[in-house]
């Protein structure tokens, strides 16, 4: 393998890394701030795909299809909030994990019964199609550095939210003590309705933005949510950065995984089975990941204690 | 120093730049209560977590009974007669008062790996049990869920466990805290009628209690032992006052 | 004569399915310190827990400057103008001291620098974490926090509680300067019988849920103490 | 309607893939509905779960007491119901799986694949790459058994080079990686059988890519249900299959126009592999009675009925006999649907006929 | 509690009555579906003794049903094709005897989950629920990617394994033997539950601290539960599997994982005969409602939430009242 093809791989890696930022941040920001374990995070992200897909497929414009996503994922989200997430707060993780099951089976059936049981369609806009050429003579898709621009401004975004506005003070404050933040004069109800509302309108975006290059379809939000678990884990739950982090060493891992694995096994075991049991350690790469870090750092890379 | 019960030597502890424990050193003897007082953050209760095997120092030993049980564990220091309380009630929450008693029974008797007989029906657990409830006040609550009591009874409870243990030493991180002023003066007399059976370590900010109960007192400011003595000499340092008990003691 | 700043008439409440107040009836002036006294679980949280609507009354009346609590979240409350220092502390751990103070801040004479004037020790801990705190810094960094939100009403649940003598002494202060400067109705629990008479104007005790006396503390003979306190 | 003949469906009707399930089941009832004879399908959503079929089958047999099987699928659920079903004396007609596993040894008198063998469309592919000049193909599939049998079946027929060869994690979703081997490879072609959204990803990432050498799949990727989800990215793209709307026989161009009127949509491969199926099983109730097995499975092996893809027969396995196109990916208006350009494979059984100890 | 031991007595009941009338009405399917039940109520049963009575919200049970399939599945591969295996150069048959299986299943899942509980009980909270289930995943993955065994295919049993004395292709006969492990099993934990043992790992799952202090160590306490619940999942693999004779990776997915859970929480966490209660009303349900409509999932999502939401303590806990400590 030449070093300019490992090169491009690496940087398939960030690129995929940051995708899984991207889905993982909703997750992670209502995990930190609401103790929350949302299941249905992967459905939102669904919700997202699908009203991309709809209103592009109506108006022809990519852009209104993006803005679609974020506002139907947000609504969703509120109306999830305040029907149903509300009254789980209290509750202990395992009614949650319940509660956001149920919500998947919901979402996916309610999707399908609304659109069918095909995959819908939605590309990438033309003026975002096609490859550029990066130095070195790697030709990378176009779309795919828009998804890393996006990505990185969502992380930036985020991080001054939380880090830097009184809105995040208060999110944070909420996150240590409900209860008393109450007390002092912020309206917690409305807060979190907010913030469950900004984490599913990131799934959406996702869903929209990764929905392009990936299929559209009923269920799409299931391995995505297991990898967004596997990613915010690492980092530390309820940390932007370390979801960044973590969304890195999971894409870089898996990456690099499918494309060096099947090299190396050609050692151990051989030509013949050496692609099907390279292929096979590739797919448990990011677990075995996620646990050696556990191991080492029991509450992720930057979780607290 | 043959007969001390229970012994820090030169424990150190760092949480990152803080100096929780700075080279204490420390011991309790039998028949006494030996008293530990500093200001907030002072790093009692980081002592404390030490002694009982929670937290491991970053150098130093405890010795319990003239055995090094630094590398030790929770459990096994309990094992070996370490009775811990702890500064907010760990109890099991809904369990009842009985069924506590007799899960500290059973750690004490080594009978948790048992899984056909039922632990309310073994008389050599309920025995104890229930003697402990008696000296505490807690006998007409031994059915009450643990939930269901009130803060001082849950102090209360929380003495017992340590009672059942039949420990050989006593570490209390504020047992006194919020205890109103009757509460007070019925704990402080349990823990005065307690040191004949094991010597403790305590840990108050009460100093009412504090001066009328200790033999010793130690007291840590920053993470080190500036002074240790009988009560009187500890009222009268002059070091204390300004660290500690303020001149309007 | 005009409404007391703060009026409780029977109140009742439930945790769950169990009673915790079966009437309490309680006054705070503007100006003055009100003590709340009891033993161990006989209300005093609960009571506080009440009047910040952060448990709903069953019965009874609730009154801020002659308006109504009942029925209103507790945010609302607070934006009304009582602050709460409550049991235990409970600053916001992973929060800097700067943005425990800012989280809530409404505007008002009581800003930031008026808040470290009154604990300079504030101050020097502007950027640390407040779960590394202290307990007494935490503690002063609670008080500092309910004045931030620039309340009418301040109440003071166990503010003392844990605290070394030196610290109380200083709390017990910064009480009687607040007292003197501000003109803040002062609700207060604490179990030292001798520090509050210092500072309190009057008292009310409260029995299994039920307020059992009312007076100037002065009034509050040793007999009665020993009686409904323990003392 | 005592003596109507009872055909249960197990299906996927639910979750991912129950756009195929729909299909095979609204062709299969169309085609009921048509010949008007009495039938009576009770139909079952399978979930796509091998438990759940599992335990439907027996409900089927059990209590429904059908006379014959259908509907199913996907491979692992056709392996979990169809051998213990045959071996209660219940007739298995299979709408579309067909694992090799059945096709050879394991084969059985009560079992018919009306739609293909698992490997033919991939032989066909492999067998097309040749006719089309390739002679270095980069190949890839999920790596699961179905998968690992496809790129088997495409080295079978194909003679040039291997430029690469790799197997994907099944329900992976991003390609990038893949495509950058493939590009780097100097392959002149690549053929992959990814089914499902796997696919649709895949082809849309290859797209924008930039890479342009000629791409070769079996029609799962490409078939009606899917090919909108793909949109341009598939136009031009050859696909083996055994059907296709175009093919110019009247019980196709009748099949195509009926299933237009009555379900608004143009029928997929699934649906016309649900459609034959049952009149294949038409075919035999006119020949014999059910309740006469040996007569019975004797009509079915006739295969007297007119297929929508034309010449169908049953080899000795009794899997299908016949042949394989090459379709393209063109446009019509605004769908985008395929359109027949060669023959890949004529009169083509399977591999593992000779296996088979049936004659 | 009184209540608790009626509505406990009117499932048991019920579970063993229901298939009795429809072998009497002939109705073998139904049989079926109670078998169905009662071994997804064991399966249930195990899961509970970790996540009710000890707190430890396992994401990643399927793990231990699915070993339990495996070994059944392997197992009666073998004997099937007379193909003995070749382990580290010893010659072992297979076999088609459900004892031997079940103890091979209970010692995998043992084993298994002693490896898996060694290191996922070194975190807590939402840490051990991902790490259980990326655990999990890793088996799931490992077997759809093996090909000796099938593979993403799973492999078909002919013929339902046997057990001396009886013809356990006879739906009947065959759920009576289910219906006598679950109960066997149901007594056991009713005993371990009152036992010290099982004090002391509810004690540990309200306050560790406590727990440690009075000199138990929690740890081992936990893994020794975490060991038996899989190992009692394992086992409810197995007649799974024997039931379908049929194994596949689908055991081992997250959704199986969270199947299990929908049963311990529907029918009651920690409740004796909560898994029982839970897996009927899921076999119910899925059996009722599957012929409702095609979008019959959206009912079940919405009847699972109304429960979490409404009916705290699941079925039975609604049945019989609030949970008071045993005895
Ligand atoms: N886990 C930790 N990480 C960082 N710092 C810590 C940690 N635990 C304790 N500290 C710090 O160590 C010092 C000693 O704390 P400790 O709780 O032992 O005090 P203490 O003497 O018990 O005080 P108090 O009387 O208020 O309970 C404090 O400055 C505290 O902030
Ligand atoms: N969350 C709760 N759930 C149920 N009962 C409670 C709860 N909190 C308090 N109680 C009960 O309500 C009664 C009053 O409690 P409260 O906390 O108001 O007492 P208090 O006067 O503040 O006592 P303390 O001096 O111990 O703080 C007690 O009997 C207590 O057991
Ligand atoms: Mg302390
Ligand atoms: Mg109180």
């Amino acid at each position: 393998m030449s070093l300019v093809l490992l090169l491009e791989q690496v940087l398939n890696g960030v690129q995929l890394g940051v995708m899984l930022f991207l889905m993982a941040a909703g997750l992670t920001l209502i995990f930190g701030v609401m103790g929350l374990i949302n299941l249905a995070h992967g459905s939102l992200y669904m919700v997202g795909a699908f009203a991309a897909a709809a209103v592009s497929g109506l108006t022809g414009s990519f852009l209104l299809g993006l803005a679609a996503a974020l506002a139907a994922a947000a609504a969703a989200g509120a109306l999830v909030e305040m029907l149903v997430i509300r009254r789980l707060y209290a509750r202990d993780h395992l009614d949650q994990v319940l509660a956001t099951f149920a919500l998947i089976l919901i979402f996916s059936e309610g999707t399908r019964w609304l659109f069918g049981s095909f995959p819908l369609f939605l590309d990438v806009p033309t003026w975002l199609s096609g490859p550029v050429a990066l130095p070195l003579g790697i030709d990378y898709p176009k779309y795919r550095l828009a998804v890393i621009a996006v990505g990185l401004a969502v992380a930036g975004a985020l991080a001054w939210l939380i880090g830097g506005t009184r809105l995040g003070v208060q999110i944070r404050a909420g996150e240590a003590d409900r209860e008393m933040i109450a007390a002092l004069g912020v309206d917690i109800n409305r807060l979190y309705t907010l913030v469950f509302a900004l984490g599913a309108a990131l799934a959406g975006l996702a869903g929209a933005l990764v929905g392009a290059i990936q299929s559209v379809q009923v269920g799409m939000g299931e391995p995505v949510l297991i990898l967004a678990f596997v990613v915010i884990v690492i980092g530390g739950i309820g940390s932007i950065r370390g979801a960044f982090v973590g969304a890195l060493l999971v894409g870089l891992t898996d990456t690099l995984g499918r494309v060096l694995l099947p090299v190396i096994m050609t050692h151990i075991v051989g030509p013949q089975s050496a692609a099907t049991v390279g292929s096979a350690v590739a797919s448990m790469a990011i677990y075995i990941l996620m646990a050696l870090v556990l191991l080492v750092r029991p509450s992720g890379l930057f979780g607290r204690t | 120093m043959t007969d001390t019960v229970l012994q820090v030597r030169n424990v150190s502890k760092a949480f990152g730049a803080v100096q929780a424990s700075d080279g204490i050193t420390l011991d309790l003897r039998p028949g006494e209560i030996h008293a530990l007082i500093g200001p907030n953050g002072a790093g009692k209760s980081t002592l404390i977590a030490q002694i009982a095997g929670a937290l491991r120092p970053d150098a130093g030993s405890v010795w319990l009974s003239g055995q090094d049980v630094t590398a030790l564990g929770v459990a096994e220091r309990a094992n070996l007669g370490l009775a811990r309380s702890f500064q907010v009630s760990a109890v099991a929450m809904d369990l009842t008062v009985l069924q506590n008693v007799v899960l500290a029974a059973c750690g004490a008797q080594r009978r948790v790996w048992r899984f056909f007989r039922a632990a309310l029906r073994d008389e050599r657990l309920i025995a104890p049990a229930r003697a402990a409830l008696a000296r505490v006040g807690l006998t007409g609550e031994a059915a009450t869920i643990v939930a269901d009591l009130s803060h001082g009874q849950r102090r209360r409870l929380e003495l017992a466990l340590a009672l059942v243990l039949e420990p050989t030493c006593f570490v209390m991180d504020e047992p006194l805290a919020g205890l109103g002023a009757d509460g007070s003066a019925e704990m402080t007399a349990l823990l005065a009628g307690l040191k004949a059976q094991a010597p403790i370590l305590l840990v108050e900010h009460d100093m009412d209690a504090v001066f009328a109960l200790a033999d010793r007192i130690s007291v840590l400011v920053y993470g080190k032992i500036i002074a240790t003595g009988a009560p009187d000499a500890i009222r009268a340092d002059s070091d204390v006052r300004r660290a500690y008990l303020g001149d309007g003691e | 004569m005009t409404a007391p700043l703060l009026d409780l008439r029977g109140v009742t409440a439930l945790y769950g399915s169990s009673q915790a107040l079966f009437g309490v009836d309680l006054t705070v002036e503007a100006g003055q310190v009100t003590a709340l006294m009891g033993r161990n679980g006989m209300g005093k949280t609960t009571t506080i827990r009440t009047i910040c609507r952060l448990l709903p009354n069953r019965a009874g009346e609730v009154f801020l400057d002659g308006h109504e609590l009942s029925g209103l979240p507790p945010h609302r409350v607070a934006r009304m103008g009582v602050g709460l220092v409550p049991e235990g502390r409970r600053c916001f751990a992973p929060l800097t001291v700067r943005e425990n103070l800012t989280a809530a801040a409404r505007p008002g004479a009581w800003g930031l620098d008026r808040v470290v004037g009154l604990f300079p020790r504030l101050g020097e801990r502007m950027a640390q974490r407040a779960g590394t705190l202290s307990g007494g810094e935490q503690q002063m960094l609670a008080i500092g926090r309910a004045l931030m939100t620039n309340p009418r009403l301040l109440i003071l649940d166990e503010a003392t509680e844990g605290l070394a003598p030196t610290v109380r002494a200083e709390i017990w202060q910064a009480i009687g300067t607040l007292k003197r400067e501000s003109g803040l109705g002062i609700l207060l629990v604490d179990k030292s019988l001798r520090e509050l008479s210092a500072v309190a104007d009057s008292a009310v005790i409260l029995d299994k849920g039920r307020s059992v006396w009312a007076g100037r503390i002065e009034e509050l003979s040793p007999d009665l103490a020993a009686s409904w306190l323990g003392v | 309607q005592d003596s109507a003949l009872k055909v249960g469906m197990i299906t996927t009707l639910s979750g991912g893939g129950a756009g195929l399930g729909i299909d095979v089941r609204d062709g299969f009832l169309l085609a009921v509905k048509q010949a008007g004879v009495p039938i009576d399908v009770v139909v079952e959503d399978d979930q796509r779960k091998p438990d759940i079929a599992v335990q439907l089958a027996d409900k089927l047999i059990q209590s429904d007491k059908v006379d014959v099987m259908t509907g199913i699928i996907f491979s692992n659920l056709a392996m979990a119901v169809i051998p213990s079903a045959v071996a209660q004396g219940k007739i298995y007609l299979s709408p579309n799986a067909g694992p090799s596993q059945l096709a050879g040894p394991g084969c059985n008198p009560n079992y018919f694949n009306v739609a293909w063998q698992n490997d033919n469309l991939h032989e066909a592919a492999g067998a097309y790459a040749n006719s089309a000049g390739h002679s270095n193909s980069f190949i890839l599939a999920p790596n699961y058994p179905a998968g690992q049998d496809a790129l088997t079946g495409y080295k079978r027929f194909y003679e040039g080079e291997l430029a690469g060869e790799l197997y994907t994690a099944l329900g992976q979703t991003d390609y990038a990686a893949e495509i950058a081997q493939i590009r780097a490879s100097g392959a002149d072609s690549v053929f992959f059988f990814l089914p499902g959204g796997m696919g649709i990803s895949f082809l849309k990432q290859y797209a924008d890519s930039g890479v342009d050498m000629p791409v070769i799949g079996p029609a799962f990727s490409f078939d009606q249900g899917i090919l909108q989800a793909v949109g341009d990215a598939a136009l031009g793209v050859r696909n083996t299959s055994q059907w296709s709307k175009d093919l110019d026989n009247p019980t196709n161009a009748a099949f195509v126009e009926s299933f237009q009127a009555e379900y608004g949509r143009l029928p997929s491969l699934y649906a016309s592999q649900g459609f034959d199926t049952a009149n294949l099983l038409i075919s035999a109730m006119g020949k014999a009675d059910v309740a006469d097995a040996d007569a019975f499975r004797a009509a079915l092996k006739e295969a007297d009925f007119d297929s929508t893809r034309g010449a169908f027969k049953f080899n000795t396995n009794q899997h299908p006999v016949q042949d394989i196109y090459v379709r393209e990916v063109v446009k019509e208006g605004d769908v985008f649907t395929n359109r027949i350009v060669a023959t890949a494979l004529r009169e083509r059984g399977d591999a593992y006929a000779a296996d088979c100890p049936m004659e | 509690m009184r209540r608790e031991r009626i509505v406990n007595a009117a499932l048991a009941v019920l579970l063993l009555g229901f298939p009795l009338w429809a072998y009497w009405a002939g109705e073998p399917f139904l049989i079926t579906l109670a078998t169905r039940a009662a071994i997804l109520a064991l399966a249930g049963v195990g899961l509970n003794l970790a996540l009710g009575t000890g707190g430890l919200v396992s994401l990643g049970h399927a793990a231990f049903f699915g070993a339990g399939g495996y070994a059944m599945g392997v197992l009666a591969w073998h004997a099937q094709m007379y193909a003995p295996m070749n382990i580290a150069g010893f010659e072992i048959a297979g076999t088609k005897s459900m004892p031997v299986i079940w103890l091979v299943a209970v010692l995998t899942g043992a084993l298994l989950a002693s490896l898996i509980g060694a290191l996922s009980l070194r975190s807590s909270g939402v840490y051990f629920i991902m790490l259980t289930l990326a655990f999990g995943q890793m088996a799931y993955y490992f077997a759809i990617s093996w090909p000796a065994y099938g593979g993403e295919d799973g492999l078909s049993i002919y013929v339902r394994n046997g057990f001396p004395g009886l013809n356990t292709l006879d739906p009947i006969q065959f759920f009576l033997l289910a219906y006598a492990v679950l109960m066997a099993v149901i007594w056991f934990m009713a005993r371990l539950q009152v036992s010290p043992f099982g004090l002391a790992l509810a004690a540990a799952r309200q306050s560790p601290a406590r727990v440690q202090a009075v000199g138990i160590g929690v740890f081992r306490l936990r893994l020794v539960a975490f060991v038996i619940s899989g190992a009692i999942t394992a086992l409810a693999g197995a007649m799974f599997a024997d039931l379908n004779r049929f194994i596949s990776p689908t055991m081992l997915n997250w959704h199986t994982s969270g199947e299990l859970i929908v049963i311990v929480v529907l029918g009651g966490v920690a409740r004796l005969y909560g898994p029982v209660a839970g897996a009927i009303l899921l076999v119910t349900l899925e059996h009722v409602l599957g012929g409702f409509s095609d979008f019959w999932q959206i009912w079940l999502g919405l009847g699972l939430l109304a429960v979490v939401l409404f009916a705290r303590g699941g079925l039975v806990g609604a049945l019989a009242g609030r949970a008071v400590a045993h005895d």
